[in-house]
């Protein structure tokens, strides 16, 4: 009686657990499907989710993300999300969509203003795994797979700590602006 | 309604006392192992602190303000000055005196809900966070563990006051309370190396 | 046992069935599950921890199975990375916290107070709540494995590997609170040892009359109470660097990586030999029995005991010498290794002179000592080796270490074997087949040695642990086979002291009270003991209280029936002292458990859970400390001595 | 074992064929413990055994007066005889150790970093240019000292070709460094030995020991930048390189690639072996270890890298001019 209280207990508490902790090495989950952007017109797009991030509830895979987004120098234009040369991607603002597959296509993509694309260079595994990273660091992801706080020197509160921050309407960057 | 009282060879023991204190009682054995083990996870959090202080250049490292003193010495002192109505509280209780032990119970009570209050000042008196560095993460680990010996206190006395004031009052309940009052000294005397260490020392460290 | 506690005269036996019938009614287990789940009898409590820990012990020779499974050939496939990390953390995990720490508590809980002559230990209750805490954390872990939320870092889990940023989820913070609960457990039956031996001995043991196997009890008591609360502590803090980002293994923010280990090994070496002491204990108690005479220099035996526990405390860094620790502190801990193998040598030694003066009776728990000390001279000696640092460095972390841990925990579990055929009889009432047993040794003997012997060449010859597989190229392919080989007769040979125990169950012999006319007061009592233990408390007036009298065996007289009393005595000299009332069983150890591991459970997920948790956990001990209607009549009966 | 049989792409990997002074000392202090072990072994075991089933005379008490005399003098001996023996050791022990721990001064240096799965060994030097960078394989000359200089850049891994010292940690945070000196020419195989993860058990390493000419030719082969590939399917293999995501994380000198997330290609066609000591460097090895990673390494970080099997032949044309 006791053990089914317990693992009853239990199995609410890790729901999802097998999701969350599945490694999986070999995974080459579809890509989100092409949006065609012209360079003329960037600015909110309000496209409606067809696709969910299939990594949102993966541990791993997001931490992948996050070591992805480091190694490959995403700091560099977008710091550790608090942004510098590129838009900051830990507040409520997404220029270019909040869906999961608009930050796919983001990446895969690239965008006006400096953003490259690195669809021919990433897989969609890679990417999809950097977009759970990037939802991550606006709390848009479960605490529970959000990643914690990393061995090196603290620049940003760790993901898991990040409280959720609904996607804003999202204003057309000043230097687009500027284009038009 | 006891066994037998053939004349074998052996002792007899039912004249032997119901109500004894301190280390004459089993249950004051159990109070001191918790204390032992307590005791052990202090001094764990004791060594890492200077473990990790040998591992920084600058003591706090730079970038972080040493602890304020106002909040945690006005604390100790209190803490400290606790024990004399403890001591009463002892005397009392080994006297079966009932109206005593209520009152330094009460006392009591009252402190040890006043330790709780002045340990959020200490906290915020160690003018910085867990998640800022290994300094502050051990300092208010340590602060931490010491505060929930003073919650566990405070529950304790707490209902050891109502027991006292209930009508299932025994003369167990004052063996108890010399459990409590010498934990009590435990608590507040462990505490004094901690205050100097995590408050005093970043400032001779 | 009623009929040699006293004198068999007609009216004597009335009275002392009279008593015995009160007694029962007074200190039974209540009926039905609830009565199950309520109980706080030392000897109902003591077998669920002996069998869980067994059972747990089963488990954990399955995991081991699978890795030798998978390790038997080069480059197989078997178990790919992910699920072997798994698996071997989980043997680690389950064998180190889950069976031979509780086991050895376990069976400190049923047998030192019928060994001291009490009826139950100092503090039922707590004793109840520690066993439910335990299973909690052996559910906890289990129910993680099998929903691949496996601990995945070994059972180490050294930082920064098992750290936030390399063990994403939650693997790691489930191994963490594992820890926590088993920690608790350990702690909770430390104090309840340390209570029961040093002021509810019957009257007349003195401290040097306290049976050997007490002696380790209480040994290892301290010793689990003195480095228990260091990986305690540490698993706390992993977890919170995990979940609330402190910074304590980080070394770019002050923290460190080492501090871990520190703070792991100063508690995982003591607990190696919290596992052995009590082990050494078991098998001084079979050799004395089956020589039939007192332990030959039993103050040298029980200092060497306590020596071993002093100095098991100054050995941690002994698995740190690949580190960068500086040499001197090395060449110190290479020394301390080096003497701890002396108080070792010198219970040893004891022995053979026991058993050299004595008349041994070569019966089946004897000959699992004999394969103890055989087994444990080959961990033991390797284990002088590798206090060597410059040694250390070439064999640390390669499957030598790994034959070298098996070969002493192994002997520990010869040990217990011993311990087992030797108390099952009193336990059960029923005898371990003979011929069965020795089968059982025999194959476990071959097995162990055909496991592990070869291991210790597999290190020196390249070979790393904790690898999910190797190259065909590397030419380790033959010894692991061998050794896969052995460890498939290992497994054979648990089967089959399975079946002995099933056997004996069913169709055993009737074991009686005595059934190796040995020397200690548990065998005094009946078998299985009755629930209040003895009818009358013993007297004692020697080391060997059994072979003083046969008949008219002094006793306490003048405890109550009619509610549970347990009599306490002085520490040195075992003097009647006072009266202790003990409660009557309760579901409060039960729903106070459930809130713990509620709590801590919580604690994986949000650190709310502390505050959420530490509010249920105060009114379950609130419910705990208030008497209800029926407890407080009865201590007042007891205090004011009425009927 | 016999070196020669192991002296494959595998490499020696054992601490029972010292191949330097320092291997040599160890194993010499580990064939006395064994030595003295074993004598100690049989003398208590066979004492137990005597004691255990020796003819007792009919009617022997067992308690005996001389018996225990006896037995106490003998107990107090074997404790003696323990303690010297324990002595013994701790000064054995001690002579070994002295020389092992600080290197000479003209000691060749070198510097290792762990990451997971795979071992960066850099050369250094004063001009930047001779610096030397390579991954997974250590060339030593023979008969000179070597300082290894351990850092790790994520977990703690640990150090170890037994062939020719003991092993040593690579703790994030805290720099280490090992030394030793290998006298007879050879490969020999090295293997992380602290677990660091799911590949923990194939990442390897190799030291080749050469003799000095050969040591100082190979190194300044190692500082050339890598030519430009030969016009055809060599150059189309850059471009494959450079457009693919091989350029996202490895370095081939003298190419606009410079990433130093993955080992260094620059030299990748002089390597013994890929994937860190675990396949042999064959044209076939190196095609399936791009293609599929994952089924060689299963977690290792190579993502697989989806070409067209005429890219993959290219790009396979292009790695291998890189001597």
């Amino acid at each position: 009686m006791i053990l089914v209280r317990i693992a009853a207990a239990l199995l609410v508490l890790a729901c999802g657990g097998c999701e969350r902790e599945a490694r999986r090495f070999d995974d080459s989950p579809p890509p989100a499907r092409p949006v065609t952007m012209s360079e003329l017109e960037p600015g909110p797009r309000t496209m409606a989710s067809t696709m969910r991030n299939p990594y949102e509830g993966n541990a791993w895979a997001i931490s992948q993300g996050k070591r992805l987004f480091s190694q490959f120098n995403c700091v560099g234009c977008h710091g550790q999300g608090g942004g510098a040369i590129g838009p900051p991607l830990m507040d409520d603002e997404w220029i270019y969509g909040s869906e999961p597959e608009n930050v796919f296509a983001t990446i895969a993509q690239g965008r006006p203003n400096g953003m490259p694309a690195f669809g021919g260079k990433l897989n969609s595994q890679q990417i999809w795994q950097l977009v759970g990273y990037v939802q991550s660091l606006s709390g848009l992801i479960r605490k529970d797979v959000a990643p914690g706080r990393d061995d090196h020197m603290q620049r940003k509160a760790q993901e898991q700590s990040t409280d959720k921050m609904e996607p804003a309407s999202s204003g057309i960057p000043a230097s687009a602006e500027g284009r038009q | 309604m006891t066994a037998s009282s053939r004349n074998l060879p052996g002792v007899d023991v039912r004249h032997l006392p119901t109500t004894v204190f301190g280390a004459r009682d089993t249950a004051w054995w159990g109070t001191v192992g918790f204390m032992a083990i307590e005791a052990t996870t202090i001094v764990v959090c004791v060594a890492s602190y200077f473990y990790l202080w040998r591992n920084s250049a600058t003591w706090p490292p730079e970038h972080t303000l040493r602890p304020s003193l106002l909040w945690p010495t006005i604390a100790v002192i209190v803490m400290l000055v606790s024990n004399i109505p403890m001591v009463w509280l002892r005397r009392a209780a080994k006297r079966l005196d009932l109206a005593g032990v209520r009152r330094w119970l009460i006392v009591g009570t009252v402190l040890s809900a006043v330790f709780v209050v002045l340990r959020w000042q200490e906290f915020l008196a160690l003018n910085t966070r867990w998640d800022t560095n290994a300094y502050g993460s051990i300092a208010w680990l340590s602060v931490g563990f010491h505060a929930t010996l003073l919650i566990a206190n405070l529950g304790e006395t707490a209902v050891m006051t109502a027991m006292l004031h209930s009508s299932r009052r025994t003369e167990r309940h004052y063996t108890d309370a010399v459990d409590g009052a010498d934990y009590w000294h435990f608590m507040t005397g462990i505490w004094v190396p901690l205050y100097v260490i995590i408050y005093l020392g970043p400032y001779f460290l | 046992m009623t009929s040699a506690a006293i004198s068999p005269t007609e009216a004597v036996r009335e009275e002392d069935v009279r008593a015995a019938g009160e007694l029962e009614r007074t200190w039974g287990d209540p009926p039905g599950l609830m009565g199950w789940l309520r109980s706080t009898d030392h000897k109902s409590i003591g077998k669920r921890y002996i069998i869980t820990a067994f059972v747990f012990f089963i488990l954990g020779g399955i995991e081991a199975a699978l890795i030798r499974l998978q390790l038997s050939r080069p480059e197989n496939s078997l178990l790919g990375p992910d699920i072997y990390n798994q698996i071997f953390t989980m043997h680690g995990t389950t064998m180190m916290f889950l069976f031979a720490v509780p086991m050895m508590t376990a069976m400190g809980l049923y047998f030192v107070p019928t060994m001291v002559g009490a009826r139950d230990v100092a503090f039922p209750r707590l004793n109840a709540f520690g066993y439910w805490v335990y299973l909690i954390g052996g559910l906890l872990l289990y129910t993680g494995f099998f929903l691949n939320i496996g601990p995945d870092t070994g059972w180490f889990t050294y930082v920064p590997l098992s750290g936030p940023e390399y063990s994403a989820g939650k693997r790691v913070d489930i191994w963490a609170q594992t820890v926590t609960f088993t920690e608790i457990a350990a702690l909770v039956a430390s104090v309840e040892i340390i209570a029961t031996v040093f002021k509810h001995r019957a009257p007349g043991m003195t401290i040097n009359r306290i049976p050997i196997f007490v002696w380790s009890q209480l040994v290892m008591a301290f010793m689990i109470m003195f480095s228990m609360p260091w990986v305690a502590s540490a698993s706390m803090f992993l977890a919170a660097d995990r979940l609330i980002g402190t910074h304590l293994f980080n070394p770019a923010e002050g923290g460190d990586a080492l501090l871990w280990q520190h703070l792991f090994w100063f508690f995982g070496h003591p607990e190696v030999y919290i596992i052995f002491i009590p082990a050494l204990g078991m098998a001084s108690q079979v050799v004395v029995t089956f020589s039939r005479r007192e332990m030959f220099g039993y103050p040298a035996a029980v200092l060497a005991n306590i020596a071993q526990g002093f100095l098991s405390f100054g050995l941690w860094v002994h698995h740190m010498f690949a580190t960068t620790v500086p040499q001197l502190a090395s060449s110190f801990f290479t020394a301390t290794s080096a003497m701890i193998a002396i108080t070792t040598g010198v219970q040893f030694f004891c022995w053979i002179a026991t058993i050299w003066l004595g008349k041994p009776r070569l019966r089946v728990p004897f000959l699992f000592v004999l394969a103890f000390v055989v087994v444990f001279m080959i961990g033991g000696l390797s284990g002088v080796m590798i206090a060597s640092v410059p040694f250390d460095t070439q064999v640390h972390d390669t499957f030598f270490i790994v034959a070298h841990l098996h070969y002493v925990l192994m002997a520990s579990v010869f040990a217990l074997f011993a311990g087992f055929y030797y108390w099952f009889p009193k336990v059960t009432g029923r005898l371990l087949g003979e011929r069965l047993g020795r089968w059982h040794l025999a194959l476990f003997f071959i097995g162990v040695n055909v496991a592990f012997f070869p291991q210790h060449f597999l290190g020196l010859d390249g070979m790393p642990r904790r690898v999910y597989t190797y190259l065909a190229e590397t030419g380790w392919g033959d010894l692991n086979l061998l050794s896969s080989a052995g460890a498939v007769t290992t497994a054979l040979s648990a089967a089959l002291f399975l079946v002995n125990v099933w056997r004996s169950l069913r169709t055993g012999a009737k074991a009686g009270d005595d059934p190796w006319q040995a020397d200690t007061l548990e065998w005094a009592t009946s078998s299985p003991p009755t629930s209040y233990t003895f009818v009358h408390l013993p007297v004692v007036e020697s080391r060997s209280p059994m072979w003083d009298h046969s008949v008219d065996r002094p006793v306490v007289t003048g405890m109550r029936t009619d509610l549970r009393e347990a009599l306490v005595t002085t520490l040195n000299d075992a003097i009647p002292d006072s009266r202790h009332y003990q409660p009557r069983p309760t579901i409060k150890p039960l729903v106070a458990a459930l809130a713990t591991g509620g709590t801590f459970i919580a604690l994986i997920f949000t650190p709310w859970g502390l505050a959420l948790g530490s509010i249920v956990i105060t009114v379950c001990l609130i419910a705990w400390a208030w008497p209800d209607r029926q407890a407080h009549a009865e201590l007042r009966r007891f205090e004011e001595g009425i009927a | 074992m016999i070196l020669s049989l192991l002296q494959g792409w595998v490499g020696a990997h054992s601490a029972l064929e010292p191949a330097g002074p320092q291997a040599g000392r160890i194993h010499a202090l580990w064939q006395f413990m064994w030595v003295v072990s074993a004598l100690v072994f049989l003398a208590v075991v066979g004492a137990l055994l005597y004691a255990a089933l020796h003819r007792r005379a009919a009617g022997q008490s067992a308690v005996n007066p001389d018996g225990v005399r006896s037995a106490t003098r003998w107990v107090s001996i074997a404790t003696g005889v323990s303690i010297a023996i324990l002595i013994a050791f701790l000064g054995v022990n001690f002579v070994t150790a002295r020389p092992l721990t600080s290197a000479p001064g003209d000691a060749l240096q070198i510097s290792v970093t762990g990451y997971q799965w795979w071992w960066s060994v850099q050369y250094p030097s004063a001009t930047p240019s001779d610096q030397v960078t390579t991954a997974n394989e250590i060339h030593v000359p023979v008969g000179r000292p070597v300082v290894m200089t351990l850092s790790s850049r994520d977990v703690i891994h640990s150090f170890w070709p037994a062939n020719l010292v003991g092993k040593r940690d690579l703790i994030p945070g805290n720099k280490s460094s090992i030394w030793f000196q290998a006298d007879t020419p050879g490969v020999y195989r090295g293997q992380c030995a602290e677990f660091c993860g799911h590949q923990h058990a194939k990442m390897g390493f190799l030291v080749v020991a050469d003799p000095p000419a050969q040591f100082e030719a190979w190194l300044r082969e190692q500082r050339d930048s890598a030519p430009p590939p030969p016009p055809g399917s060599a150059t189309r293999g850059q471009e494959v390189f450079l457009a693919a995501s091989c350029v996202m994380c490895h370095t081939i000198r003298g190419t606009p690639a410079g990433s130093r997330v993955g080992p260094d290609l620059t030299h990748l066609a002089s390597r013994r072996t890929l994937a860190a000591a675990t396949l042999e460097n064959t044209r076939a090895n190196l095609a399936a270890w791009i293609s599929d990673p994952q089924r060689i390494k299963p977690g290792t970080l190579m993502p697989p890298a989806d070409l067209t099997p005429a890219d993959l032949a290219a790009l396979l044309d292009y790695l291998e001019t890189l001597r």
